[in-house]
């Protein structure tokens, strides 16, 4: 077992960890962030993308132990004070899901692409997804979403 | 998947032959092969393949099914499993041996490889398994090849005695050695070696350091000798005794 | 799936990792970015019983300015590198391949160090690193030495780098004012390149005076197209212009045959690519 | 005769037609979601499966002492222990009364029939002990000879030596299902129509591949059983809760009553969870003896190599036709790989496809017959589509062949031949009856938006200028049966399940409605479209009502969601559902507002009376039964309803695909440049998850055109067995899509709905191929196999200067454009 400390969507924890435990798992089973899931176990599908020190990363592909001392951000610490993140409005606004599995990876990599490119093509964005899998939308209405986030985010700062 | 390969060693058939009676010699050549035992035509031991970020270690056992003396012909079934299930390795190796027609007094070798490979390792191959199971088998071939040619022979002379290549028009190039001209080859600065000790073979010293325990580092290539032809009928999806790959798709 | 058990160590320094290396042999395994070996630690096709992540060490990350090369610590991370303006200033070539190498999220946590250390030959650095004659320091017990890149990719998944040893960073020669260019050839963008290929290309915009160019996936290691580079040389910037050297990239290569292509095919599609490739990078 | 019908413009106080955001949403962009994974219980324990790695071969012995001896190991299951509990797992459908269906058992005992196929089973305290005990587990096998290839299996015998997935079995033949017009009385003698062709027309032989797929669904299946209390409950990832719960009631023993599946929120299932799994019944059987919660989920090579696949068809076509183009006879001989067992529903599979070869075309005679076969492979069952993607395939693909051999454009000889909105209803040469449709309409404004004249103009301008990207042009003119199904139907195939649904309306005291459907959705927004549906209904507000779903305690009947059923068969039971409610409060408000039932009036939620302005809100009328201080004499105090629909008829929407593929014929890349669509699918309740679905159903449709394919080695183990391998498409490898609509209402139902949840991946992967042919026709090619890789067509492109394969079967024909019809390639016309 070793001794990890770190914040998970905005809270601190200590904790005493095996070091075979990966993030997800430690995010799902210990701190019961179940919103964070696994769908592939060679880091293909990007499901488990979550926020590692600001930036997104494949969460079956980080040990817990890696992630001492660092800040994690999962799907469930985007709304704050019961207000979704404009990312998470967008997805529902332009039905960017269906079965809602890859989503909340869909949702971390989408707020990361947007963070480094406010203002991407239709191009880029389907560039920046490209490490997160989706087998219902066709992709179609995950990239609107994403553009309307970023039209929306162009026009609160307008 | 069938693999074959071939060479001359420049002693006679007889000879030649006479090199086999020592099963575990066989068996030991195979890349990373521990013999744990011998018992009349049937030998058990251990492979561990490490490979890049792999390391397997496959238990089991191989029969002499078929020996001719006659016609020099053997037959070895080996088969083994995965320490951790992950899977099985087969192999029927077949090897013959022929009065050399360019060469009075050698040997042409035949080494004709039937292999197959399943679970883990088959199943994430990123179908390149070819690859490496032509780089064991390579290795093993070489391995038998020293056996024969017998040590303290220099890397060279079977170079000059060695066949030509009989790649077949559009076969596919299974091996570096094919490719690229084996005098250059030695020439661009691959460490010269002599052929691997006895037992165990270990993987030839290169400039690097090597553990030197009974495992197969894949990396630490057996040097080839003597130039061999490599040639496939067909190149199936893939597999080999103890060879084993897996690509990924996400990168360091 | 989760991998066997294994101990855990995160030294903070280089000497206190190749202790750690030293006492635990071939038990250990390095953890860089760790995006390539946590899948096969999660697959049980290795299973090591101590894992040494060189993550807290501070000094192996970054980019500096070295006279005639740029350094790049091998922990520096695949975006760090992307976004570096000494490498796309002077490497040119390091930034295209780093572009597209996998996806956002490997790109955040993987390693350029670590990366080419696995040297898996569909891998998108050793095409570019070889092709800029890069250079490779690796940290041992007996202290650091420097190996050329051609020496530094000896195989399949294999490299220089001893059992007991430890990639510390690569220094790359300054190619400021190629151009460059990195052509990667995929069914499915987030695949391994069925073949892609790193060209540097010195020219006045109309003629090329010097090539290098790098493959991917052509070889078990990556490969130099030497007969194309010597043919480009003098060659007009054009298709017609390039187009006899870059028929002959696959010279002296050896390519895999696989679910993607058989060995012929990515010898015509390296010619293909690699006339791409040497355009793009010439017309900037 | 059908009348098409524009878009009813939306209504403001109509929930029908709005695009409604859904309700489902809010719980899975925050992450609270209640995937079968997620549930942990006291004293959980957890399952690693010990899996063969061969394709075929005896289990010699199995020693789990090591295994049972290691860390937190609770105990170590192998088939002979659980053989007296652990059930079988039953085939559903078997289409013939002769077909040969082996024993599937969950656990193996004595003989493994695929690589995958669970030996052994540890139970442990955590899912990481337990795989690491189930490494410890040494089974020995004997390694017998397996039957990989599809058409060596199918001619192997006992007498030839060839490889028999079964050997006690004696055969890999398992089923022979036949269709013939000239018997069933629906048409004409398709023999005698090709030998007249022969000799007089035009005869195209074909042979097309439809490779096998992988469902591949984001959420790997989980199972939870919980055998605490007096009820078993299974919580599971899948498409068929009540199915399920039948099944393992029907083969274990335990009472039906006794039984409560739960399918919570399921991640995409693609038919892919349309299955009862080995998995499923060993977590069952586990925690029953263990008397403990048990959990298993897979991980995605496990889903991948043991999840049932898809497709894996050999296509053998042969289609009669006029010199002029009029088709005259069409047979469809289909060899069908079932994999190693009869799954659920796998021999109907291709069934399904029985009915469709004909699709829109008027074929005077036709002849479709199937043979299913075993091979020691993953088995196979439904995958998005079912038999009918693999039959717009090939009618698709022929068409565009004939319109080359009659030198016209492919929607010319499809003009020619498609059934005509004045001719609805259509009964066809299969035997169907199309109630409406519009093929004229959906083409025309599909090729208006396409620019079909514009690309045809620069296909031709890239073609003479040689350039070294071509451009294709692909049309796929789609119908298929939705809806499933008509019960008596399925009685008459065989299919040993009724097709009906079932759905409840409760009025709650509070005003608020708790829908209950049997329908069981995993993505495809019920929760959302049936609320539009009560909402308008019923009158009451959207946000008023819960649609509840996925639970046989709560929805204790239903056949559960796939076929696109669920709107068309499901939408009705619920529409009858309510029209019940309406009826049962009637007489309640009428007693409450002292007024004659015979003058009460319903409208937007309100009953009123005649002439008067009394009324009283539905809302009212439900506080009042709840309260029953005052209801008529002689009649419950409740106004609740349940409703049992069993659809007349299938369902049949239709469409035009039309999608333009560049062709890079340096490499032999393809590349998607546009794609429109048009689909009728009649009336739309919420367009916005329409379109959802047709995205979704058309990317899964091309990726089998363009990339997916599930491949095994010579020993049997599944090479694409990891994302690594099977390739999904990403957002970077796919474009935008043009959606269009244009409506005939369905006349089977009160909504005037088709299914839409299958249309995009039946109708894209015809309209891609034939697309990726088009461009390339004037190389001599007329067919590339899928999937449609760059080495193949490349291969194709190169075949004539010996860089390549041979060339394609056929090869020499040339485009239509460019010359005269026919060439030896195809038997008749050529003079």
């Amino acid at each position: 077992m070793t001794k990890i400390e770190l914040t998970v969507d905005g809270a601190s924890v200590f904790d005493d960890v095996e070091p075979r435990m990966l993030l997800v798992q430690y995010l799902r089973e210990k701190l019961g962030k179940t919103g964070t899931v696994i769908g592939c176990d060679t880091s293909n599908c990007g499901a488990c993308t979550v926020h590692l020190n600001g930036r997104s990363v494949k969460s079956c592909n980080v040990l817990a132990v890696q992630a001492d001392g660092a800040e994690v951000t999962t799907v469930e610490g985007l709304a704050q004070d019961g207000k979704l993140h404009q990312v998470q409005e967008s997805f529902r606004e332009c039905h960017g899901l269906q079965c809602g599995f890859c989503t909340p990876g869909m949702i971390m990599q989408t707020i990361d692409l947007l963070n480094e490119n406010p203002h991407p093509t239709e191009e880029e964005v389907r560039l920046g997804l490209e490490g997160n899998l989706c087998r219902c939308t066709g992709y179609h209405n995950i990239v609107k979403s994403v553009l309307h986030a970023a039209d929306q985010a162009e026009g609160a700062h307008a | 998947m069938e693999l074959a390969h071939r060479f001359t060693v420049p002693t006679g058939v007889e000879e030649t032959w006479a090199h086999f009676e020592d099963v575990a010699s066989v068996a030991e050549c195979f890349p990373g092969a521990a013999i744990t035992s011998v018992e009349d035509d049937t030998f058990a031991g251990t492979v561990k393949v490490k490979l890049g970020p792999i390391a397997l270690v496959y238990s089991g056992s191989g029969t002499f099914v078929e020996k001719d003396e006659a016609a020099h012909k053997f037959v070895v079934d080996a088969k083994g499993k995965d320490k951790r299930g992950n899977g099985t390795a087969g192999a029927k190796v077949t090897l013959t041996m022929n009065a050399s027609a360019a060469e009075t007094g050698s040997t042409d070798v035949e080494v004709l490889t039937d292999l197959a490979i399943t679970g883990k390792p088959a199943q994430f191959g990123r179908g390149v398994m070819q690859d490496v199971s032509d780089k064991l088998l390579g290795q093993f071939v070489s391995c038998l090849e020293s056996r024969l040619t017998g040590p303290g022979e220099d890397a060279e002379e079977p170079v000059a005695k060695a066949v030509e290549p009989t790649a077949t028009p559009g076969a596919v190039a299974t091996s570096p050695v094919e490719a690229v001209d084996p005098v250059t080859r030695v020439a661009a600065g691959t460490p010269a070696a002599s052929p691997p000790p006895a037992r165990p073979v270990a993987a030839a010293p290169a400039a690097k350091p090597m553990p030197q325990d009974d495992s197969l580092d894949l990396g630490a290539t057996v040097i080839p000798i003597l130039l061999k032809a490599y040639w496939k009928p067909i190149a199936g999806v893939v597999a080999v005794v103890g060879l084993l790959i897996w690509w990924l798709a996400a990168r360091d | 799936m989760i991998p066997t058990e294994f101990a855990y160590l995160a030294p903070t320094s280089i000497e206190d990792a190749l202790a750690a290396l030293a006492e635990h042999g071939d038990d250990a395994k390095i953890i860089a970015g760790g995006q390539s070996l946590l899948p096969v630690l999660r697959m049980r096709l290795n299973a090591p019983e101590m894992v040494i992540d060189l993550g807290k060490i501070d000094s192996l990350r970054g980019v500096r300015d070295d006279g005639d090369a740029i350094v790049i610590g091998a922990m520096t991370t695949h975006h760090d590198v992307l976004h570096d303006p000494l490498v796309a200033e002077h490497a040119a070539l390091i930034t295209k391949a780093v572009e597209h190498l996998a996806d956002a999220q490997i790109r955040h946590r993987g390693t350029f160090g670590g990366a080419l250390a696995h040297a898996d030959p569909a891998g998108d650095l050793g095409a570019p690193t070889l092709a800029l004659g890069a250079e490779f320091v690796i940290a041992g017990p007996g202290g650091t030495r420097s190996v050329t890149a051609e020496d530094f990719f000896v195989d399949l998944f294999e490299t220089a780098i001893g059992e007991d040893e430890i990639l510390t960073e690569i220094r790359v020669p300054k190619h400021t004012g190629w151009g460059a260019h990195y052509e990667k050839f995929v069914r499915v963008v987030h695949q391994w390149p069925i073949v892609a290929v790193a060209a540097a290309i010195r020219s006045d915009g109309s003629t090329i005076s010097e090539a290098k160019i790098g493959l991917t996936n052509m070889g078990n290691t990556a490969v130099r197209a030497r007969a194309t580079e010597a043919g480009l040389a003098g060659a007009e910037v054009s298709e017609e212009g390039v187009r006899a050297a870059c028929d002959r990239a696959a010279e002296g290569t050896n390519p895999p045959s696989d679910l993607n292509g058989g060995a012929d095919y990515r010898r015509h599609l390296a010619t293909v690519i690699t006339r791409r490739a040497v355009l793009k990078a010439a017309r900037g | 005769m059908t009348t098409t019908q524009e878009r009813p413009a939306e209504q403001a106080d109509r929930e029908i037609g709005k695009d409604r955001r859904r309700k489902e949403d809010q719980r899975l962009i925050t992450g609270r979601t209640r995937w079968t994974d997620n549930i942990t219980l006291p004293g959980m324990l957890h399952l690693a499966m010990v899996r063969s790695p061969h394709a075929h071969a005896h289990v010699t012995s199995i020693s789990t002492d090591a295994a049972k001896a290691s860390r937190n190991v609770v105990t170590v299951l192998t088939g002979a222990d659980l053989a007296e509990t652990q059930g079988v797992l039953i085939n559903a459908w078997a289409i013939t009364t002769d077909q040969v269906t082996p024993t599937h058992l969950p656990v193996a005992i004595d003989r493994v029939a695929f690589a995958g196929e669970v030996v052994a089973v540890v139970v442990a305290r955590s899912a990481a002990e337990a795989r690491d005990a189930a490494e410890l587990v040494d089974v020995e096998y004997d390694l017998l000879p397996a039957a990989l290839d599809l058409k060596e299996a199918a001619a192997a015998t006992p007498e030839n030596g060839g490889a028999l997935a079964h050997p006690d079995l004696g055969t890999n033949k398992s089923a022979l299902w036949i269709f013939d017009s000239a018997t069933a009385g629906t048409g004409g003698d398709v023999d005698a129509a090709i030998e007249k062709a022969r000799g007089d027309g035009i005869v195209i032989e074909r042979e097309y591949r439809q490779q096998r797929l992988i469902p591949a669904f984001m959420e790997p299946r989980s199972t939870v059983v919980d055998p605490t209390g007096e009820q078993i409950t299974m919580w599971s990832a899948t498409q068929i809760p009540h199915i399920l719960r039948f099944a393992l009631a029907a083969t274990t023993g335990v009472p039906e009553s006794k039984i409560r599946v739960i399918a919570p929120d399921v991640g995409g299932g693609f038919g892919g969870k349309l299955q009862t799994t080995p998995e499923e019944w060993i977590v069952f059987a586990v925690a029953r003896r263990l008397g403990k919660p048990v959990k298993f989920t897979e991980t995605r090579s496990e889903s991948l190599m043991t999840g049932h696949h898809g497709r894996d068809q050999w296509q053998k076509l042969t289609l009669s036709a006029e010199k002029d183009g009029s088709v005259t006879g069409l047979k469809v001989e289909l060899l069908a790989d079932l994999g190693s067992h009869v799954s659920l529903v796998g021999g109907g599979v291709p069934v399904l496809g029985a009915f469709m070869f004909n699709s829109i075309y008027k074929f005077p005679a036709y002849q479709f017959n199937c043979q299913t076969v075993l091979t020691n492979k993953t088995w196979t069952d439904a995958y998005r589509g079912a038999g009918r993607p693999e039959a717009t395939y090939a009618i698709e693909r022929l068409m565009d062949e004939l319109a080359v051999e009659v030198g016209v454009d492919p929607f010319v000889i499809r003009e020619q031949n498609w059934i005509t909105h004045e001719e609805f209803p259509f009964t066809t040469v299969a035997g169907l009856e199309y109630d409406s449709g519009n093929y004229e309409a959906a083409t025309a404004k599909a090729k208006e938006v396409f620019g079909y004249d514009e690309l045809r103009a620069e296909q031709k301008q890239r073609r003479a200028s040689g350039d070294q990207v071509q451009l294709g042009i692909g049309i796929s003119t789609f119908t298929e049966m939705c809806g499933l199904a008509p019960s008596r139907v399925l009685g008459s195939l065989n299919y040993g399940a009724g097709g009906w649904e079932h759905a409840s309306v409760r009025m709650l005291a509070t005003g608020k409605v708790e829908v209950v459907t049997g329908a069981s959705a995993h993505g495809q927004g019920h929760e959302t479209a049936f609320s539009q549906i009560v909402a308008d209904r019923l009158g009451v507000p959207f946000e008023d009502v819960e649609v509840l779903h996925g639970d046989t305690q709560i929805a204790h009947k239903g056949l559960d969601t796939y076929g696109s059923r669920s709107l068309v068969v499901g939408g009705e039971a619920l529409v009858l559902a309510v029209d019940k409610v309406i009826e049962r409060a009637k007489p309640l408000a009428a007693h409450l507002l002292e007024a004659s039932v015979d003058d009460m009036e319903f409208s937007q939620g309100r009953f009123s009376v005649k002439g008067t302005d009394q009324g009283l809100g539905i809302a009212e009328v439900a506080m009042a039964a709840f309260a029953a201080h005052n209801y008529p004499e002689g009649t419950e105090p409740g106004i609740d309803a349940e409703a049992t629909y069993d659809p007349v008829n299938f369902n049949y929407p239709h469409g035009t695909h039309l999608c333009a593929m560049e062709v890079d014929t340096e490499t032999g890349a393809v590349k998607m440049r546009k794609y429109v669509c048009c689909d009728d699918i009649g009336n739309i309740i919420n367009p916005m998850i329409v379109e959802g679905q047709v995205h979704g159903g058309l990317v899964q449709g091309i990726a089998q055109a363009l990339w997916e394919e599930a491949v095994y080695d010579d020993a049997g183990t599944l090479v694409s067995g990891s994302f690594v391998d099977y390739l999904l498409p990403t957002a970077a490898d796919t474009i935008s899509f043009e959606v269009e609509h244009t409506t005939s209402p369905a006349l089977t139902n009160t909504l005037g709905t088709k299914g839409v949840g299958e249309a995009g991946t039946i109708a894209s992967t015809p309209a891609v191929v034939n697309a990726v042919v088009d461009a390339i026709r004037h190389f001599g090619i007329n067919d590339i196999q899928m999937p449609c890789t760059p080495e193949r067509v490349w291969k194709a492109i190169h075949a004539k200067d010996g860089a390549g394969d041979k060339p394609t079967e056929g090869a020499a024909m040339p485009h239509f454009s460019e010359s005269e019809p026919g060439t030896d390639s195809t038997e008749g016309a050529a003079q």
